[in-house]
C-alpha cells in the first residue's frame, strides 16, 4: 500500500457459498459500495471457518476479521451455522477476554437476497474497526519485550 | 512447483472501468508459480476459452486463475474448458474481480490494487490446490413411501408404474389415511371412499407395490441411491396371510371398551377389530392394551372362533431390514388437539365437536349411520354453529394454536354446511369465519352455493364463548358487519380445528436427516423450484408432510414426487461430491467428534492398522464416505489434531489465501 | 412449610373472613404464613401501562421482601394475587420496567422477579396436595353441592397467570371434592363479574353478577366460593334477594378442618 | 375542561406495548366481551382505530370506563394483540391530562355502602384518576 | 489399605496390571507408573500424588486387564477419554482412591522452610523434617490451586471407591477469571501479554493435559497450515496457547494440570477456565466428563443459541 495514504484497516470476510457469498455478489451487481479493503475468502459453510484462519488474519496483519453465513434456520447444510455461532461466541469471548477489542470480530447472517444487508454490514464494520485503529495485539502477542 | 497461467477477463468495461487490467497481469506475473499472465475482453467466449486451453497446452500449465466475474456464474465454464485442454477441473481457481470488485469500486487504482490482491490470494490458493476426482456411487432400484394415504398411495402407483418396486409403511393396520374417514369431498361433492378405495385396491393388487401396514421405520442409514432401513412391523397378533377378514372375531370379542380411533373415538370397538369395512389389508388386528387374553391370560374366545385359525397370541414385532434407493414422506395430518379449546366448550359438551369428527357422524358407514344427531342424546339438531379458524392463524407468541392457515377449513365447512342443508332443510346454520378463502378451481363458486343456494348463514366474526345452558350450547360471538354481538342458541358446535403434522414426523425428520421448519412440515429443497424434494438427497416430500394442501393438490404433488424419484431410479449411477471431508489416519484419534457435528451421518469408524512415527498398532480412524459427504466442513474445525480436512477448501488452501491477503 | 404471606388490605377490613380462616386452615395443615411487617397496598388493579413504574412499587417491594427471606409469597385475594403475580412477570420479562423499578427502589441487590408467588390454592394443590388435605378433613362437606366462582382475576392471562387451564380449570374443583362436596360445574364460572364497575356503573355489574349467579343456580349449587373479595361483594349485594349464598374458600375450608368454631 | 394534548398512535404503543397491526380483526374480542352491551367501542374497533391514528374518538368513547379489565379478550386473542392493554392506554391518556380524572374522590363517600370492599374503591381510584 | 486391596484383586486374576504412582528422588516427586504383581509393593498413594493417571493411561498398553486409582478429579478426565473413545472404559477396574486434598511442594518451599528431608501427615498438620529439626504448617496453607477449585467429592467413575474424600473448594473459583473481564481490553491484553511472554514453548502443558491428548497435535501437522516450527516470531509461537485452550473447549474438565506443570507458573487455568465459564452461561451447566458418552456443548446446538455479537460480561469499555 502507498505511503502517503490514510491508514485504512484489512478486512477479511469470510462468506459462505450459499447465501453470504451470493449476497456479496448482489451488493456487487447492485453497485453497492464499501470500502475496497474488505477482501473475500468463499468458504463452503460458515462452518468451514476455523479459528486457527481468524488469529492467522490477525496475526498476518488483519484489522478485523467478520464471518458472514446463512442466517440460522436456512443454512444449506441444515445445521452449519448453529455450530458456527456457538463456536464464534466462544472464540470471540476469549478473544476479547485476551485484550482484543470485540469490534474486530463479528458473525453477520446475511442471505443471498441482501446484498444491500452486505454492503451496509461491511461499510459499518469497516467504520467500527477504523475507529479502533490498527490492530497489533494478536501479532505480538508474546514479544513483550 | 505448479506452473500457474493467470488469466485477467475485462468483461467488456465492467471490469475494464474500474481495474486496469493490463496491470493486473502484470503484477501476477511476478507471483511465484506464475509462468504466463495475460488480458482479454470476454474470457468466457470462445475465443478466450481457446486462448486459455492453447496457454495450457503451450506452457504446460498446472493450473489457472481466471481473474473474472464471480465463481457462481462461470466456474463451472472455466472448469469445463481446463478440462477440455487435459487439466483436473480442480485445478482451476477464479479470483471475483467482478462483482466483488470493479462493480463496487470508484477508484481506478483502488480497483486495480484489490484486484491484485484478489488475484493473489487464488494464485496463493492453487499452489495448495490438488486434482480432485468425484466418486459415484451406484442406485438401489427401490423407492420406500413412508405413509399410506392418499399422498403415499399416488407416489407408489406412479412409481410402480414406471416399473420399479415400491414398499409402503403405513403405522395403522390399514392403509387409506385421513380421506379414507371423510364423507364427501369438496368442491365436487363425490363420496371419498367411491374415489379412495379402488386406488387402495389398485395399490394392493399391483405387482410392484408391496404394503406393509401396522409399521414404521425403526431406524435408517446410507444415503441417496443406497438407502437401509429397518422398518418395525407391529404384532398384530393376527396371521395376516391366515386372516379372511370375515369379521366373526371382532364381533365376538366380549371387550368393547376401546375407542374408534377410526371414527374419531366416538363410538366404541372390540379388542380386536379391522378398522373399517374397505381396509386394505383386510385384516383385523388385536389392540393388546385392551385384549383379555393379552392382559390376563383369560379369554381367547376370537381365536376359538376364527375358522382360518389366524390369531396367534405369541406374535412378535418384526423387523424387516431393506435396501432403497429413494424415500418419499407421506405422513400427512391430524387435527390439533381442540381440548385447548374449552372456551368453545370443546370439555364441557360432547355436542362440541371438531370437523373430522363432524365428519364421521355424517358418514353413511360412522357412528351414526350417517344421521345427524347430537352425540348427547342422539337427538336431531335444530341449529348448527360452526367455528372456524380453530387455531389457525395464532401468533406464535399466543397462548396456543398454529401460526399458519389450516388451508382447508374454509372448503370442508362449506361442504358440511351444504350438506346439512342439504339433507335436512330444517337445521339452521350459522358459519363464524374471519375469512373465506377459497382460491382454487370451483372453490369460490362452490362457497357462494353455499349461501345462495343452501341460504348457510355467514357471520363475519369469530365467536368468544359458547356456553354450555342446559341441552342447548350458547354462542356468544361478533358480527362484525354489523357490528353487533350475536347470540345463538344451537344444539351443535362444530370447531374446525386446524391441521397439524402428524407427530411422528418429528423424529422422522431426525432420521431422515431432512429439515424441518418450526411447525414440523417438512422443508422443500427449494420453496418454488424444488418443491417436492427435502434438502437431504434422496427424500422427498408427497403430501401434508410438507404444508397444508387439499386432495387435488396432494394428490398433484405426490405425483411430481413420484417423478422424481423415477428420475433418481432410473440412473444406475450418481455422480458424488468431489470436495468431500477426508480424515489423515495417522492424525486422527478416533474422537468421535467430527461423526456428532456432521449432519449427513457421513462418518463412520473403522479399525485399522497404523504405522506412523507416533503411533504403530491398530487404531479406531474416521471414514468418510465420500457418496453422503456434502462437503460443509463442520467436521474440519471440530477436529482438535486437523485430522480431518476437506478437499477443495483444505486447511492450507484457505491459510494461503488468508496470508495473501494480509501479506 | 413457611411462606411469606401478603395479606393484603381488603384481608384486614371487609374481608377479615377471607384472611382468618386462611390464616387457621394453614395452621391446621402445618403451614407457616409470614406477614411481612410493612408491606403496602397492591393497588387492588393491575397497571398494564408499560410506563406505569410508581404504581408498581409497592408489589415490588413486598417481592423482594420475600425474595431476601428467600421464601415463595403466598396470596389469599384474587387481585392482590394478580397484581403481584404480573408484577413479578415484568420484573422477570420486561427489560425496562426492572431497570426503571430497581432505579426507583435503590435496593442493596437489584430484584429481578426471582420470588415464586403462589396463591392459597396453589399451595394447597402444590405444596400441600389435595390428597393430604382430603386426609387432614374432619368434616366432610358430603352433601354440598358447591359453585366455584374462579373469576378472571386468577386465570387470565393464562401465560404469566400459570394457575390452570384459563378456559377449563380444575383447581377449584378438585378443591372442593377434597373437602367431600359436590362441584358444580357451570358455564359462568371464568366469566367476569363486573366487580370492578360496582362504583362506576352499578347496573353493568348487577347485570353481569345475575348472570353468573343465575348459571351456578340452573347448575344446582346450593353455595358459591370464591378467593375475591370483590367478586363476594358484588356476587352478594349486587345479585336479587334469595339467590345462591356466596362464600370465601377459607371459609367453607375452615369447616371441612374443623376449625371454624376457633373463630 | 376539554382535551388538551395530541395523542397519537405512537404514545398509545409506547404505553400498552402492544403492536395493533398484528389484529387481524377476527372480532373473537369483542365476541367473548362479557360488557359488550355497554361499550360504544368495542375491543376489536380499538386496535383497528389506534392503527388508523384515531386516538381521540377513543378518549372520549365510554368504553374506556367500561371495560371490567377481565382480560378475556387479552386471553382469546389468537394473535396475542391484548385489547385490554389498549384500552388501558387509551384511558391512561385521558386521566393522566390535567383536569381529566373521571372519578373524584369526594364522589365516593355516596357510592359507598357498609360492605364494599377497599379493593373496590383502591382500584376504582387507580383506574379512573391520577 | 489400597495395597491390600489391590493384592486381593490378584488372587482372583494375577495377571493384572496396575497404574498407580511411585515415590520419586524427592520427598514431593510423585510419579506415573505401572506395576505389576512383582511391583506392587511400590506403590504408594498420599498427599502429594496431585498428577492426574488418565492421561498416563494413553500411553500404557491393555493388553492385560488394567487396574488403575483415580482421584475424584481424575475420574472426570477418565470419563472424556472414554467418551472420546480414547480409552476403552471396559479395560478398566477402576478404584476410586479417597482425596482430601493434595499437597504443593512448591508451596512449602515458598514457605521458606529449607533442607527438607522428608514430610509426614499428621491429621490436619504437615511435619516437616529438615536437616535443622522438625517444622510443622497446617496442611490446608499448602493445597494445590486445583484443590482449591476441587470439584467435589464425588467419583464420576469408580468400580469400587476406597477412603474417604472431602470437597477442599473454597471460595468461587471464577474469581480471578471475574477481576479479568471486569479489565479494560488493554490491561487485560497487557497482563496475558505479560503471562504468555513467560512461556518457552517446553510442551508440558500439552504433555500434562489430558484433553491435549491428541495422537499428531495439530502444531506436528504439516496439513494444518499452522506446523512451523522455523521463525520464532511465528504463528503458533504466539497463538499456541489461544489455540489450545479452544481446541479443548467443551473437553477440558478444568483438571488444572497445565497450571500445576507449568515451569513457568503461567496461569493457563484461566484461558480454560474463562471458556468453561462462558460455554455454562451461554449454553447451560455443562461440566465435562461428568458421564461417558456426553455431547460437548460446541459439538451441539439449539435454535434458540445467542448471538457471537452480543456484548458479554467484560467486554465493554
Amino acid at each position: 500500500m502507498s505511503m502517503n495514504r490514510e491508514w485504512t484497516p484489512n478486512i477479511v470476510a469470510f462468506c459462505c457459498n450459499w447465501c453470504s457469498y451470493a449476497g456479496a455478489d448482489l451488493a456487487g451487481s447492485g453497485r453497492m459500495n464499501y470500502p475496497a479493503n474488505v477482501k473475500i475468502i468463499r468458504i463452503p459453510c460458515s462452518c468451514r471457518l476455523n479459528p486457527m484462519f481468524i488469529l492467522r488474519a490477525f496475526q498476518r496483519g488483519a484489522d478485523g476479521v467478520i464471518l458472514c453465513g446463512c442466517h440460522p434456520g436456512d443454512c444449506h447444510y441444515s445445521t452449519g451455522n448453529y455450530y458456527a455461532r456457538r463456536r464464534m461466541t466462544v472464540l470471540f469471548s476469549l478473544l476479547d477476554y485476551m485484550g482484543i477489542e470485540r469490534g474486530r470480530t463479528r458473525v453477520e447472517w446475511v442471505s443471498a437476497a441482501e446484498g444491500a444487508k452486505f454492503a451496509a454490514t461491511m461499510n459499518d464494520f469497516v467504520k467500527t474497526v477504523t475507529e479502533l485503529g490498527e490492530n497489533k495485539k494478536l501479532g505480538d502477542l508474546r514479544c513483550k519485550k | 512447483m505448479q506452473k500457474i497461467g493467470v488469466f485477467v477477463c475485462w468483461c467488456g468495461s465492467n471490469i475494464a472501468a474500474t481495474v486496469d487490467v493490463k496491470a493486473v497481469a502484470e503484477a501476477l506475473k511476478s507471483e511465484a508459480g506464475v509462468v504466463f499472465s495475460t488480458d482479454y475482453q470476454y474470457m468466457c467466449s470462445e475465443n478466450g476459452q481457446a486462448m486459455i486451453r492453447q496457454a495450457i497446452r503451450e506452457h504446460g500449465l498446472t493450473g489457472i486463475v481466471v481473474c473474472s466475474c464471480s465463481p457462481r456464474m462461470h466456474e463451472a465454464t472455466f472448469r469445463k474448458t481446463a478440462v477440455s485442454a487435459g487439466l483436473n477441473p480442480y485445478m482451476v481457481e477464479i479470483a471475483n474481480i467482478r462483482e466483488q470488485c470493479s462493480w463496487i469500486h470508484k477508484d481506478m487504482a483502488e480497483g486495480t490494487e484489490k484486484a491484485i490482491v484478489l488475484a493473489r490470494a487464488a494464485v496463493a490458493k492453487l499452489h495448495k490446490n490438488a486434482p480432485l476426482t468425484a466418486g459415484t456411487s451406484p442406485v438401489t432400484k427401490r423407492a420406500l413411501v413412508i405413509g399410506g394415504g392418499i399422498a403415499g398411495i399416488q407416489t407408489a402407483l406412479d412409481v410402480a408404474d414406471a416399473g420399479f418396486e415400491v414398499d409402503i409403511v403405513e403405522k395403522a393396520p390399514t392403509i387409506g389415511g385421513r380421506m379414507a374417514q371423510l364423507d364427501k369431498t369438496f368442491p365436487t361433492l363425490d363420496c371419498s371412499a367411491c374415489i379412495l378405495t379402488p386406488k387402495m385396491v389398485e395399490a394392493a393388487q399391483h405387482e410392484k407395490i408391496n404394503i406393509i401396514s401396522y409399521a414404521e421405520l425403526d431406524s435408517l442409514s446410507g444415503f441417496v441411491g443406497n438407502f437401509t432401513a429397518t422398518i418395525r412391523k407391529k404384532a398384530r397378533y393376527i396371521d395376516e396371510d391366515k386372516c379372511t377378514g370375515c369379521g366373526v372375531c371382532t364381533e365376538k370379542c366380549p371387550s368393547r371398551k376401546g375407542l374408534d380411533d377410526f371414527n374419531m373415538k366416538l363410538n366404541k370397538r372390540g379388542a380386536v377389530y379391522i378398522p373399517f369395512a374397505q381396509a386394505i389389508p383386510n385384516v383385523a388386528v388385536i389392540d393388546p392394551e385392551q385384549c383379555l387374553k393379552l392382559r390376563t391370560g383369560k379369554c381367547g374366545l376370537c381365536q376359538k372362533v376364527c375358522s382360518a385359525k389366524a390369531v396367534n397370541f405369541e406374535q412378535k414385532d418384526e423387523l424387516i431390514e431393506r435396501q432403497y434407493g429413494a424415500i418419499v414422506v407421506a405422513t400427512g395430518f391430524k387435527p390439533i388437539d381442540a381440548s385447548a379449546f374449552n372456551e368453545y366448550a370443546y370439555n364441557d359438551s360432547p355436542d362440541v365437536v371438531t370437523s373430522l369428527e363432524f365428519e364421521r357422524i355424517m358418514n353413511a358407514a360412522g357412528p351414526t349411520k350417517g344421521q345427524l344427531v347430537r352425540p348427547s342424546d342422539r337427538e336431531h339438531p335444530h341449529e348448527i354453529v360452526f367455528i372456524q379458524c380453530v387455531g389457525s392463524r395464532c401468533t406464535e407468541d399466543a397462548e396456543k394454536g398454529k401460526p399458519y392457515c389450516s388451508k382447508i377449513c374454509c372448503m370442508y365447512t362449506a361442504k358440511h354446511a351444504m350438506l346439512v342443508r342439504e339433507k335436512y332443510p330444517d337445521v339452521n346454520v350459522h358459519v363464524f369465519y374471519i375469512d373465506a378463502r377459497t382460491p382454487g378451481k370451483n372453490f369460490d363458486e362452490f362457497y357462494r352455493r353455499a349461501v345462495e343456494q343452501y341460504g348457510v348463514d355467514y357471520i363475519k366474526g369469530m365467536v368468544g364463548k359458547v356456553s354450555v345452558e342446559g341441552k342447548k350450547l350458547h354462542v356468544q360471538g361478533s358480527d362484525l358487519l354489523n357490528g353487533e354481538q350475536v347470540h345463538i342458541n344451537a344444539d351443535m358446535v362444530v370447531l374446525a380445528t386446524a391441521i397439524e403434522p402428524d407427530p411422528t414426523a418429528r423424529a422422522l425428520g431426525t432420521m431422515l436427516t431432512a429439515s424441518m421448519d418450526t411447525n414440523d412440515f417438512f422443508t422443500e429443497a427449494h420453496p418454488k423450484l424444488r418443491p417436492v424434494e427435502s434438502p437431504t438427497a434422496g427424500v422427498f416430500l408427497s403430501g401434508v408432510a410438507q404444508g397444508p394442501k387439499d386432495i387435488p393438490e396432494t394428490v398433484a404433488q405426490a405425483g411430481a414426487a413420484a417423478a422424481k424419484v423415477i428420475g433418481l431410479l432410473c440412473k444406475n449411477e450418481l455422480t458424488c461430491n468431489a470436495c468431500v471431508a477426508h480424515a489423515n489416519e495417522a492424525a486422527c484419534n478416533g474422537c468421535s467428534q467430527c461423526e456428532r457435528v456432521c449432519p449427513y451421518g457421513a462418518i463412520s469408524y473403522e479399525e485399522r492398522e497404523i504405522r506412523s512415527p507416533e503411533f504403530r498398532g491398530v487404531r479406531r480412524i474416521a471414514v468418510v464416505n465420500e457418496a453422503v459427504c456434502q462437503g460443509c466442513g463442520a467436521c474440519t474445525v471440530t477436529c482438535p489434531s486437523a485430522a480431518m480436512d476437506l478437499k477443495g477448501f483444505t486447511n492450507s488452501q484457505i491459510m494461503s489465501e488468508v496470508d495473501a491477503i494480509c501479506r | 412449610m413457611k411462606y411469606s404471606y401478603y395479606p393484603g388490605c381488603t384481608l384486614k377490613t371487609k374481608a377479615k373472613d377471607l384472611d382468618r380462616y386462611g390464616r387457621l386452615c394453614a395452621e391446621k395443615l402445618g403451614i407457616i404464613l409470614e406477614e411481612p411487617d410493612n408491606w403496602q397496598c397492591c393497588g387492588g388493579v393491575y397497571p398494564q401501562g408499560e410506563d406505569e413504574i410508581a404504581t408498581k412499587l409497592s408489589s415490588v417491594r413486598a417481592l423482594a421482601d420475600a425474595k431476601e427471606k428467600g421464601q415463595d409469597l403466598v396470596t389469599l385475594c384474587s387481585a392482590c394475587h394478580h397484581v403481584l403475580k404480573r408484577v413479578n412477570h415484568d420484573m422477570k420479562q420486561n427489560e425496562t420496567i426492572r431497570l426503571r423499578a430497581n432505579n426507583y427502589l435503590k435496593l442493596d441487590s437489584p430484584y429481578q422477579g426471582e420470588t415464586n408467588v403462589i396463591h392459597y390454592l396453589e399451595m394447597l394443590r402444590d405444596k400441600v396436595g389435595f390428597d393430604n388435605l382430603k386426609k387432614a378433613v374432619v368434616n366432610p362437606q358430603t352433601d354440598r353441592k358447591i359453585a366455584p366462582y374462579y373469576g378472571c382475576l386468577l386465570l387470565r392471562p393464562g401465560k404469566v397467570m400459570a394457575f390452570d387451564d384459563p378456559e377449563d380449570p380444575r383447581i377449584m374443583e378438585d378443591f372442593i371434592r377434597a373437602i367431600g362436596a359436590t362441584p358444580v360445574k357451570y358455564s359462568q364460572r371464568n366469566e367476569c363479574c363486573g366487580g370492578y364497575l360496582t362504583l362506576e356503573n352499578k347496573k353493568a355489574a348487577q347485570k353481569r353478577a345475575g348472570a353468573v349467579v343465575d348459571s351456578a343456580e340452573q347448575a344446582g349449587a346450593d353455595l358459591m366460593i370464591t378467593a375475591c373479595p370483590l367478586c363476594l361483594y358484588n356476587l352478594d349485594a349486587n345479585v336479587p334477594e334469595g339467590s345462591v349464598p356466596v362464600q370465601y374458600f377459607t371459609e367453607i375450608l375452615a369447616e371441612a378442618l374443623g376449625v371454624k368454631e376457633e373463630v | 375542561m376539554s382535551l388538551t394534548n395530541q395523542v397519537t398512535a405512537a404514545d398509545i404503543l409506547r404505553i400498552s406495548g402492544v403492536d395493533a397491526s398484528r389484529c387481524m380483526q377476527c372480532g373473537k374480542c369483542s365476541g367473548a366481551c362479557p360488557n359488550y352491551d355497554e361499550m360504544d367501542i368495542p375491543p376489536h374497533r380499538f386496535a383497528i382505530m389506534v392503527r388508523q391514528g384515531r386516538i381521540t374518538e377513543l378518549m372520549e368513547s365510554q368504553a374506556i370506563y367500561r371495560c371490567l379489565s377481565c382480560f378475556a379478550c387479552s386471553q382469546r386473542c389468537p394473535r396475542n394483540v391484548e385489547p385490554a392493554k389498549l384500552i388501558e392506554a387509551v384511558r391512561l391518556t385521558v386521566i393522566r391530562q390535567k383536569g381529566q380524572n373521571h372519578m373524584k374522590a369526594d364522589s365516593i363517600p355516596e357510592k359507598l355502602d357498609e360492605k364494599l370492599p377497599q379493593q373496590a374503591i383502591v382500584s376504582a381510584m387507580r383506574k379512573y384518576s391520577k | 489399605m489400597i495395597v491390600n486391596r489391590l493384592q486381593e484383586l490378584l488372587q482372583d486374576d494375577e495377571n493384572l496390571q496396575f497404574v498407580g504412582w511411585e515415590k520419586g528422588e524427592t520427598p514431593f516427586d510423585r510419579t506415573p507408573k505401572t506395576f505389576t504383581a512383582e511391583t506392587l509393593g511400590n506403590l504408594c498413594y498420599d498427599s502429594f500424588c496431585g498428577s492426574n493417571l488418565s492421561k498416563y493411561l494413553l500411553s500404557q498398553k491393555t493388553d492385560k486387564k488394567t487396574v488403575v486409582l483415580l482421584k475424584p478429579c481424575d475420574s472426570y478426565s477418565f470419563n472424556q477419554l472414554c467418551t472420546e473413545r480414547r480409552l476403552n472404559r471396559d479395560a478398566y477396574h477402576v478404584i476410586g482412591v479417597g482425596c482430601k486434598g493434595k499437597i504443593d511442594g512448591e508451596k512449602i518451599r515458598k514457605t521458606g522452610i529449607k533442607g527438607i528431608l522428608s514430610v509426614r501427615e499428621e491429621g490436619e498438620t504437615l511435619k516437616i523434617e529438615t536437616l535443622y529439626g522438625t517444622t510443622e504448617i497446617p496442611r490446608k496453607d499448602v493445597l494445590l490451586d486445583k484443590c482449591l477449585a476441587c470439584k467435589g467429592k464425588e467419583h464420576k467413575c469408580a468400580d469400587e471407591v476406597l477412603g474417604e474424600s472431602e470437597d477442599t473448594c473454597v471460595g468461587d473459583k471464577y474469581e480471578t477469571v471475574a477481576k479479568l473481564e471486569a479489565m479494560t481490553p488493554d490491561e487485560r491484553f497487557a497482563f496475558w501479554r505479560e503471562e504468555l511472554s513467560k512461556c518457552i514453548r517446553c510442551n508440558a502443558c500439552r504433555n500434562a493435559c489430558p484433553a491435549c491428548s491428541c495422537i499428531k497435535c495439530v502444531f506436528d501437522n504439516p496439513n494444518s497450515g499452522v506446523q512451523n516450527k522455523a521463525a520464532a516470531d511465528d504463528f503458533e509461537e504466539n497463538l499456541f496457547h489461544i489455540i489450545r485452550a479452544y481446541h479443548v473447549a467443551g473437553r477440558c474438565t478444568d483438571c488444572g494440570e497445565c497450571s500445576r506443570v507449568c515451569p513457568q507458573g503461567i496461569p493457563l487455568h484461566l484461558l480454560n477456565r474463562k471458556i468453561i465459564r462462558d460455554v455454562n452461561e451461554f449454553y447451560g451447566d455443562y461440566q465435562a466428563g461428568d458421564a461417558i458418552g456426553q455431547r460437548h456443548p460446541l459439538t451441539d446446538f439449539t435454535f434458540e443459541d445467542s448471538e457471537p455479537n452480543a456484548e458479554r460480561k467484560g467486554g465493554g469499555k
